[in-house]
């Protein structure tokens, strides 16, 4: 489904990328783990088309989407749920879920898509007309993820959403992976909590400053002595 | 390290703000409260057809600040960035509209009997719409090419770097106005049914208080773009994706939005704002030369920041509020005509010393840490 | 220009340009064969007071077009852009004195700007002859090189005042100037005089220039229900309060202009509100065949009306004619072809014109360095024309 | 792909096509060919018209590169030829659809001035290459041969081949001065940047009693608003105040000096010393009071509040209500001149003592830029709430920073208006404020020489634009706007000091500085 | 009992309608290691910035040895040795390493702007010393070598340790770390639990830590508070509040082994 070749990125001056290569097939969960600064987030940046790769190519279900500007992704359902969530702040529940059907027309479908969120986050319902910036850590993930859901995702990255989560929370939230996963969405999952990511993940990659170190089926990664040593804490 | 037993002094600091803040406050309140007094309960030098008058011409020169604040906000609310060259957008706008008068006072419209009628006068709603289309329309694309030219290199960089492109193309814009059209002030030619000066007349104190047509248009439509735009910001798809451009670009265009294309459609609505503020200038007060937005472009500004830049209701109550001050300002403190930009600056600046970011702005009395 | 395909032979005058240039105390100008004899011009031709600029550029030109070819050299104007502020007027006098072939200034156009450059054109004797500057005190502190056209405030107000009581029987008049030194001058002479010949003062303010709407504080003087309003300012600010007056409770109030606000611009921006205005002008005769020549040339070069910019179109043409006019008469032909114009003679010849009959007028320099010093003119405006009234 | 060059070159002609149409418009093409008329030697008085030969010469110029810049660098020869021809040829198109309107205005003897003030009949007359019905197509003819050639040039120097070449000779010099470097005694190599600060004194020191009075006056123009940018600086770069009100400071110390120092309108004669002390005290003052109550303002809102004092303090100065004190719009007039060693100062003087004054100025910049007072500061532009929990008193140093930044303003100011030996409320407007901010983010926030390169691009610029006439502001908001675009960090960004190794080498001396006030600073 | 070196008595925060705060009372003595958690939104990060001085509480009192300091400039509080860390690093970003840590030494220098000017000996004497001082903290935190690179092109974990040392600096008595591990995998936050327990031990800093991750909190924790909804619902040491059933049920849920272990359990079923 999606086919990532040889990609190097820069900022700047700074490499950020160099030379990444993974694919991801319809319906898997993958993850992929790593330290801070690893090029995780740039990772998936460029995959949404926000950031450029200076050579490489991103292929989506065959077709080269290297060069094409976000709202054009998106158009095509890579969705992207963002590190720290990036609620609109001064936006209400219901406008920040108006958003992410921004590329959706059909006014009916953003209506039962809408319902559908409440459904599954019935937390939000209760909020919808409260401004984003004042919902507490956990509402906001819940509504990143159902704002990034509104637009139909084929493929959804998310980029460490347990981050400053009580454990309750991180809980639920990999829960909510997994059911929509379930539901058809196929998951690109950023994680720091390894653990976790590892037991819901059908694979895994393991990023370290821009180069991919280590990869397999995730039961194979999570076995891994120099995983272990360094993300699971062994 | 050393022995850490001490325990600190009691001791309390003085703070310098804290002190002079509220003697600051009230020795101009006191001042301002003092001079009302004076004017207002011991002179009694002015009856109410002159206060009228007073307020009727706040209102008009408010609603076309206004109008111009709503772009200086509108652009800053959503790249953080002043848009310096915007008053002369409305320039542009202006000219754009005398132009269009031009040509429809130029084309006779046969009339039988009578001595031949130009088109504008034969018809002036027309011409008037027409002036507001073209004007607008045309002070749309110079504010779209404006930021496509000169600030959308600049995106990423520090804010104060499109500043200074903005100086740079407000020169080149109020240069090129002076050399294509000469340094020469001209004034609009109005239908002959809404002549500058003329309205209706009220009679009061056995005094006429003119009511001129020019000024009415201008206030009422100015309103009415301001409702207008309100309600496209708040309710409509485009309004709200400017929202959400505004508050954070890279998480908007993950959402599928298009963001230059949200920029430069705000840079579009601005400029048509300021081009519908440059015909109602031209209509009403008639001046038309490539120096017209410098002032209002100035003032506009102030008018923004008083209300909270960033912020469209504060946009409007600036910019009302700022128009306001000037008019009703002198006369009600007793104060020379020429030192009213100091009265208004002075409350400006009053005001943002108690309400830090604008009358309507966000209250910053704690920021989130 | 046509002429300078067939340069004439002109012989050498035989005057011994060494000694004349050492006993001159500035020193000679020499232009040497195939370069221009150049006469400068400060004044705004950027920013919101172009229009004087530009059209004292245009006015000049014209003077040096019609001046033609002397001694087989060139006149030739090079107007600079001093922005009308005192830090630019520096600039381009001290641009100026670095040129050996400028000769004089027509300019500066602005007070600020002149009293800034004055003292670098007075150290290398470079003769000013302003179009516009108007501050009495620069012809108050000795200078020998600044020279102006215009009225002095004093002579203007004074006049004013006194037509307006006597004449016009006015007994209570709002002062108004547009916080300018020029307009400011004007009016508070005015209403000293008026005051003193026992007229009310009802006001004496100072108004922000440029300004599109004067209607609060009209207004405002509406309450004191003067008989007449005087300005002292431009065209444009006369304009708008002419304008305004009908929309503010001052529709039978006389308003009274000055020099800065005669001009074809005023009866055309302000039409029927105009009727019945009054101007001055330092002009006479008003219509002489040379004006109306030169208002032929000026609108034919420039496509505008003369007088449609600044009311100091004439003026301009006057100093720019007058200053070439010097230094025709001071200059000498040199053995070596080249043409000799001693500074301090040239200083000396402008200080000491004498009923020099321009188009704006009939100029004598009085010892201090002005150079009129005949009253005005006024004039009412009567059926969309200016009719003189004294 | 043909369609692709099609619409990319055809609308750079278009782009190009409607540029001309506009600099005819303003004349421009009158004075363009006026300027080669004067490189190729042949003079043209002010307010005349150039020949149509060079008139020709420019439009030549503009067609090759409306041709040459339509030229893509990744494509074929034969692509390249056809791209600059269709530039060309648009170009020519929208010439064609203009030269008939002109053409149109010309034959019906048409005057439009009133409301397009350059086109004179002289000058599309010119334009139509003094053809006039038969210049239309000559033009036409004109542009598609130069877009043509155009392209034909950038064949050669706009391909990869000859970027390759360009990187191979740019890397070649690098390799030539490295080994000329290498190769020349060592002590050229560790001093030569010394060397060169020594030419450059001693040019500063040669220069303002050669060049003559109206240099000096740029340069001392120049060197103001370098010590104005510093004063700015201070505020804006380095304890982040947006300040746009710096006029207001600047015209406090001019008209210290001014009034102490005239004969009217208080007859002062204190002497231009002991006034310029007081102007810069002044300043200081002016400084304090604005500052003290708008601290708690930030960003814009401190912006506008700084722009008001400014437009305040210039009302004031201009108002009937200080007239008796300041002067009003007359302003100031016959400042005495200081004297040295008894001698009165000219250009030549004026121009030493700004030197002076600037090298005081970046030396105590310097000092107090790397000193805890800079850091301080420094810690509060960038983040004022951390700086605070760090134990800055920002309200301390921000005022602190406004009153220094504000003393180099009064003394920039004191020693304009001695050597106008005028100053009037026009001096001061925010135009100067503007011009300063400018001065700073164009040269480059934080840095001295980006300070002194954008006084001299901003202030020495428009003084050499001048032979560009009325067109001098134009171009100069052009290149404001082009300076930005290309080089956004200032024309000579600033970087960070490199400290690690000063800590480092200096470890084995043991100070211990008295620290028992430590916590009550 | 040792002595106290903060204490908060009754100590409400509000927000517009919103209670932050809500009349939480904490005593925390010398030398110890004292951690708050609670769910997002407790109102940890507000006590934080209560202790700190950028917020001052609308009720109760804050007592720095004994003596109340709220309302206080922050920076004066700051230079009493109360330094901090925030949960979003916020260093001085355009500024290097050295510089930073430079700033921390502020509330430690006294030379002004005078002494700048005419580099008088205390400035020259100080300027040395802060120097080596810098460097020496840099070393300190593992940054040798970073001094001269802008903060903010620092990896992230590098950041934090260099906020840290400009916390450190201001030589301490307390010391408030938000969130130090956030967004750390699993080796770094090992390193970092060490170095904050160097910081007890070696310089007898009292620390304050706000965590979510609970290996760290019950590893280092001399004592612990929950906040949850503002109110402090449980106080006591590691073992306590693992056992306390309120704090399980608010924060903790079922332990993490046990879930990734449901996790697994769970996706066997679905893949079969
Ligand atoms: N805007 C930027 N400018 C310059 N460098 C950047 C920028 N963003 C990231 N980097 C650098 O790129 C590298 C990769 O960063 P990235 O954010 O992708 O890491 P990450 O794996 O997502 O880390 P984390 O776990 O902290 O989120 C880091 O060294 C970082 O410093
Ligand atoms: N400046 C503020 N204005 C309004 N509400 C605020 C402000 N600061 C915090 N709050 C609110 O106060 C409550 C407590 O916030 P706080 O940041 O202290 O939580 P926390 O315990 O640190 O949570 P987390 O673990 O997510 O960091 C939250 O509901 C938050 O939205
Ligand atoms: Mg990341
Ligand atoms: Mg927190």
């Amino acid at each position: 489904m999606l086919k990532v070749t040889d990609l190097n990125v820069y900022y700047g001056a700074i490499h950020a990328l160099k030379g990444i290569s993974f694919d991801l097939q319809e319906g898997e969960i993958v993850t992929l783990i790593g330290a801070n600064g690893a090029g995780k987030s740039t990772l998936l940046n460029t995959v949404s088309g926000i950031l450029h790769a200076k050579e490489g190519t991103v292929e989506y279900l065959g077709e080269n989407i290297s060069n094409e500007a976000p709202q054009v992704i998106v158009q095509k359902g890579i969705v992207q749920v963002p590190e720290g969530r990036k609620i609109f702040a001064k936006m209400t529940v219901m406008e920040n879920l108006e958003m992410g059907a921004y590329t959706v027309t059909d006014r009916q479908q953003i209506q039962d898509k809408r319902e559908a969120m409440f459904d599954r986050f019935p937390v939000l319902r209760t909020r919808s007309k409260q401004l984003g910036g004042t919902l507490s850590g956990g509402e906001q993930q819940m509504l990143a993820m159902a704002r990034a859901l509104m637009a139909n995702p084929k493929l959804l990255l998310l980029d460490e959403p347990s981050m400053g989560l009580a454990p309750v929370l991180v809980e639920q939230i990999f829960d909510i992976i997994q059911d929509i996963n379930q539901q058809g969405t196929s998951v690109l999952l950023v994680e720091q909590n390894a653990h976790m990511a590892l037991s819901i993940a059908d694979r895994a990659y393991v990023l370290e400053t821009g180069h991919i170190v280590l990869e397999g089926d995730a039961s194979v990664v999570m076995n891994d002595p120099m995983v272990i040593s360094a993300y699971l804490g062994g | 390290m050393e022995s850490k037993t001490k325990s600190p002094p009691k001791l309390t600091r003085r703070n310098y703000s804290k002190i002079i803040r509220p003697i600051f406050g009230i020795l101009v309140l006191g001042y301002i409260l003092w001079r009302l007094y004076e004017v207002l309960i011991v002179q009694q030098a002015y009856s109410i057809e002159i206060w009228l008058r007073l307020l009727i011409a706040g209102l008009i020169i408010g609603g076309v600040y206004a109008l111009i604040a709503i772009g200086y906000t509108l652009v800053y609310g959503i790249l953080f960035m002043i848009n310096f060259a915007h008053g002369e957008v409305m320039m542009i706008g202006t000219f754009a509209g005398y132009f269009l008068f031009e040509v429809t006072k130029g084309i006779n419209v046969a009339s039988a009997g009578n001595p031949p009628l130009s088109f504008s006068d034969a018809y002036p709603l027309i011409s008037v719409i027409l002036a507001f289309i073209v004007g607008m329309t045309v002070a749309a694309a110079a504010g779209f090419f404006l930021e496509k030219i000169a600030y959308r290199p600049l995106r990423k960089a520090p804010r104060l770097i499109p500043l200074i492109s903005a100086i740079g193309a407000s020169f080149f814009l109020q240069n090129a106005a002076q050399l294509l059209f000469s340094p020469q002030v001209r004034d609009y030619t109005n239908p002959a049914a809404i002549a500058r000066g003329s309205g209706w007349t009220l009679i009061i104190n056995d005094s006429r208080v003119v009511i001129t047509y020019t000024g009415v248009l201008t206030f009422v439509l100015s309103i009415l773009l301001m409702i207008g735009l309100y309600l496209m910001v708040q309710k409509t798809k485009l309004g709200k994706a400017m929202r959400a451009v505004a508050s954070d670009k890279n998480t908007a265009a993950l959402m599928g939005i298009d963001v230059d294309a949200i920029v430069s459609r705000t840079f579009i609505i601005s400029g048509a704002l300021a081009g519908a503020a440059g015909v109602m200038w031209g209509l009403h007060n008639g001046l038309v030369h490539f120096f017209v937005g410098f002032l209002p472009g100035i003032k506009a500004f102030t008018a923004a920041v008083l209300g909270g830049i960033g912020n469209i209701p504060g946009a409007m109550l600036g910019g009302m509020f700022l128009g306001l001050v000037e008019s009703l300002g002198p006369t009600a403190l007793g104060i020379s005509y020429q030192l009213k930009d100091v009265i208004a600056f002075v409350i400006m600046i009053v005001i943002l010393i108690f309400r830090p970011s604008g009358i309507l702005g966000e209250v910053l009395s704690e920021e989130k840490v | 220009g046509p002429a300078a395909e067939e340069p004439a032979v002109v012989e050498p005058s035989g005057v011994d340009t060494t000694a004349l240039c050492e006993g001159d105390d500035f020193g000679c100008a020499v232009i040497a064969p195939g370069q221009t004899i150049k006469i400068g011009m400060g004044s705004p031709m950027t920013g919101g007071n172009a229009a004087f600029g530009i059209d004292a550029e245009q006015s000049g030109l014209i003077a040096v077009e019609d001046a033609g070819e002397f001694m087989g050299f060139q006149f030739e104007l090079i107007a600079e852009d001093d922005g009308g502020t005192p830090e630019g007027g520096a600039a381009v006098a001290n641009k100026f004195a670095a040129d050996p072939t400028i000769v004089g200034v027509a300019g500066h156009l602005f007070s600020g700007a002149t009293f800034a450059a004055l003292p670098i054109y007075e150290e290398i004797g470079i003769p000013m002859l302003s179009p516009s500057a108007t501050n009495p005190d620069l012809t108050r502190q000795g200078s020998r090189v600044f020279n102006r056209v215009p009225f002095t405030d004093e002579a203007q107000g004074a006049a004013a005042a006194e037509y307006m009581y006597n004449e016009l029987g006015f007994r209570k008049i709002a002062f108004l100037h547009d916080g300018q030194d020029y307009g400011k001058g004007l009016a508070e002479i005015a209403a000293a005089t008026f005051e003193s010949l026992g007229g009310e003062v009802v006001a004496l303010m100072g108004l922000t220039p440029g300004e599109a709407d004067y209607s609060p504080v009209l207004s405002t003087i509406a309450a004191d229900s003067p008989d007449a309003l005087y300005l002292g300012g431009y065209t444009q600010e006369g304009v708008v309060l002419t304008n305004n007056m009908k929309t503010s409770g001052l529709e039978d109030v006389v308003f009274f202009g000055c020099d800065g606000t005669f001009g074809v611009d005023f009866l055309s921006r302000t039409g029927a509100n105009g009727e019945g205005t009054y101007h001055a002008t330092p002009r006479t005769p008003p219509e002489t065949p040379e004006k109306d020549a030169f208002d032929a040339a000026y609108t034919t070069r420039w496509g505008q009306a003369p007088g449609e910019l600044s009311p100091f179109t004439w003026n301009s043409y006057d100093t720019t004619t007058m200053l070439i006019k010097m230094v025709q008469e001071v200059a000498v032909m040199g053995s070596d072809g080249s043409l000799y114009i001693p500074r301090g003679a040239l200083v000396d010849a402008v200080r000491g014109l004498a009923n020099y009959v321009g188009i704006s007028g009939t100029y004598t320099c009085a010892p201090v360095g002005d150079c009129n010093i005949e009253g005005p003119t006024f004039w009412i405006v009567e059926g969309g024309e200016f009719v003189a009234v004294n | 792909m043909n369609k692709d060059i099609i619409r990319t070159s055809s609308r750079k002609g278009l782009l190009f096509g409607i540029v001309l149409i506009f600099l005819v418009l303003i004349n421009f093409h009158i004075m363009a060919s006026t300027m080669i008329s004067k490189l190729l030697g042949t003079n043209v008085l002010r307010g005349a018209f150039p020949e149509v030969r060079f008139m020709i010469i420019f439009l030549v110029i503009y067609g090759l590169w409306a041709g040459w810049s339509a030229v893509s660098r990744e494509n074929k020869t034969t692509t390249k030829l056809l791209e600059g021809l269709i530039s060309g040829i648009t170009t020519g198109i929208v010439i064609v659809l203009f030269g008939l309107i002109l053409f149109f205005l010309l034959e019906t003897q048409t005057d439009v001035r009133r409301y397009l003030t350059a086109l004179s009949f002289v000058s599309i007359n010119i334009f139509l290459l003094g053809l006039r019905g038969a210049g239309v197509p000559v033009l036409f003819g004109l542009f598609t041969l130069t877009g043509l050639l155009g392209g034909a040039l950038a064949i050669g120097l706009r391909s990869k081949t000859v970027s390759n070449f360009k990187h191979s000779i740019k890397a070649f010099v690098s390799n030539v001065r490295q080994s000329i470097t290498s190769a020349l005694p060592e002590f050229v190599t560790k001093y030569g940047k010394y060397m060169i600060y020594l030419v450059l004194l001693a040019l500063l020191l040669l220069l303002p009693s050669r060049w003559g009075s109206y240099n000096n006056f740029v340069f001392g123009m120049v060197g103001l608003y370098v010590i104005l940018g510093i004063g700015l600086n201070i505020m804006l770069g380095l304890s982040g105040q947006f300040m746009i009100g710096i006029a207001a400071l600047f015209a406090m110390g001019a008209y210290s000096v001014a009034l102490l120092n005239s004969p009217f309108p208080h007859g002062l004669m204190w002497g231009f010393w002991p006034s310029l002390v007081v102007g810069v005290v002044m300043a200081v003052i002016g400084g304090l009071l604005l500052g003290l109550p708008i601290m708690r303002l930030r960003g814009d809102y401190l912006g506008i509040v700084t722009l008001g004092f400014g437009e305040i303090i210039r009302i004031l100065l201009n108002s009937d209500l200080l007239t008796d004190l300041t002067g009003g719009p007359r302003g100031i007039q016959n400042i005495q001149q200081p004297t040295f060693l008894g001698r009165p100062f000219n250009d030549v003087s004026y121009a030493y003592l700004i030197i002076v004054a600037m090298a005081v100025s970046i030396f105590l910049y310097y000092r107090l830029e790397k000193s805890r007072t800079g850091r301080a500061w420094l810690s509060i532009k960038e983040d004022t709430l951390v700086a605070r929990a760090t134990g800055v008193d920002v309200q301390k140093y921000k005022l602190l920073a406004l009153c220094i930044g504000a003393a180099f303003a009064g003394l920039a100011g004191g020693i304009f208006a001695a050597r106008n030996q005028f100053t009037g409320p026009n001096d001061h407007t925010l135009m100067v404020s503007i011009n300063v901010l400018s001065v700073v983010i164009v040269g480059g926030l934080n840095s001295i020489p980006g300070i002194i390169l954008g006084s001299f691009a901003l202030r020495g610029l428009p003084e050499l634009l001048r032979e560009l006439e009325t067109y001098r502001l134009l171009v100069f908001g052009a290149l404001l706007v082009f300076m930005m675009l290309v080089r956004p960090d200032g024309l000579w960004p600033s970087s960070r000091p490199n400290l690690e190794e000063k800590g480092s080498s200096d470890l084995k001396e043991d100070i211990d500085p008295d620290l028992e006030g430590r916590g009550n600073d | 009992m040792t002595e106290i070196i903060i204490e908060a008595v009754k100590v409400s925060k509000f927000f517009g309608g919103l209670i932050a705060v809500n009349e939480v009372d904490l005593q925390i003595s010398k030398g110890s290691i004292y951690s708050i958690i609670g769910p997002n939104g407790a109102g940890k990060t507000t006590l934080f910035n209560c202790i700190s001085g950028f917020y001052t509480p609308e009720k109760g009192d804050i007592l720095y040895y004994g003596t109340p300091i709220q309302g206080m400039p922050t920076d004066f509080i700051a230079s009493q040795g109360i330094s901090r860390t925030y949960q979003n690093v916020r260093l001085f970003g355009n500024l290097t390493a050295m510089e930073n840590i430079l700033i921390g030494l502020h509330t430690k220098l006294r030379s002004n702007w005078m002494d700048a000017l005419i580099h008088s000996p205390r400035f020259v004497r100080e300027d040395n010393w802060s120097m080596q001082e810098a460097v020496r903290l840099l070393d300190f935190v593992g940054l040798k070598g970073y001094g001269d690179f802008l903060a903010s092109n620092l990896p992230y974990g590098l950041q934090r340790r260099l906020e840290i040392a400009r916390a450190l600096a201001n030589n301490p008595r307390l010391l408030l770390l938000d969130e130090p591990t956030a967004g750390m995998n699993i080796q770094e936050t090992t390193d970092l639990t060490q170095f904050i327990k160097r910081l007890r031990d070696e310089l007898e800093i009292t620390i304050i830590l706000i965590e979510h991750d609970m290996k760290v909190v019950m590893g280092i924790s001399d004592r612990i508070s929950v906040l949850d909804y503002g109110i402090k619902i449980a106080e006591g040491n590691p073992k306590e509040i693992q056992a306390n059933t309120r704090v399980i049920e608010a924060y903790l849920g079922p332990g993490g082994a046990a879930l990734a272990e449901k996790y697994r359990s769970q996706r066997r079923k679905s893949h079969a």
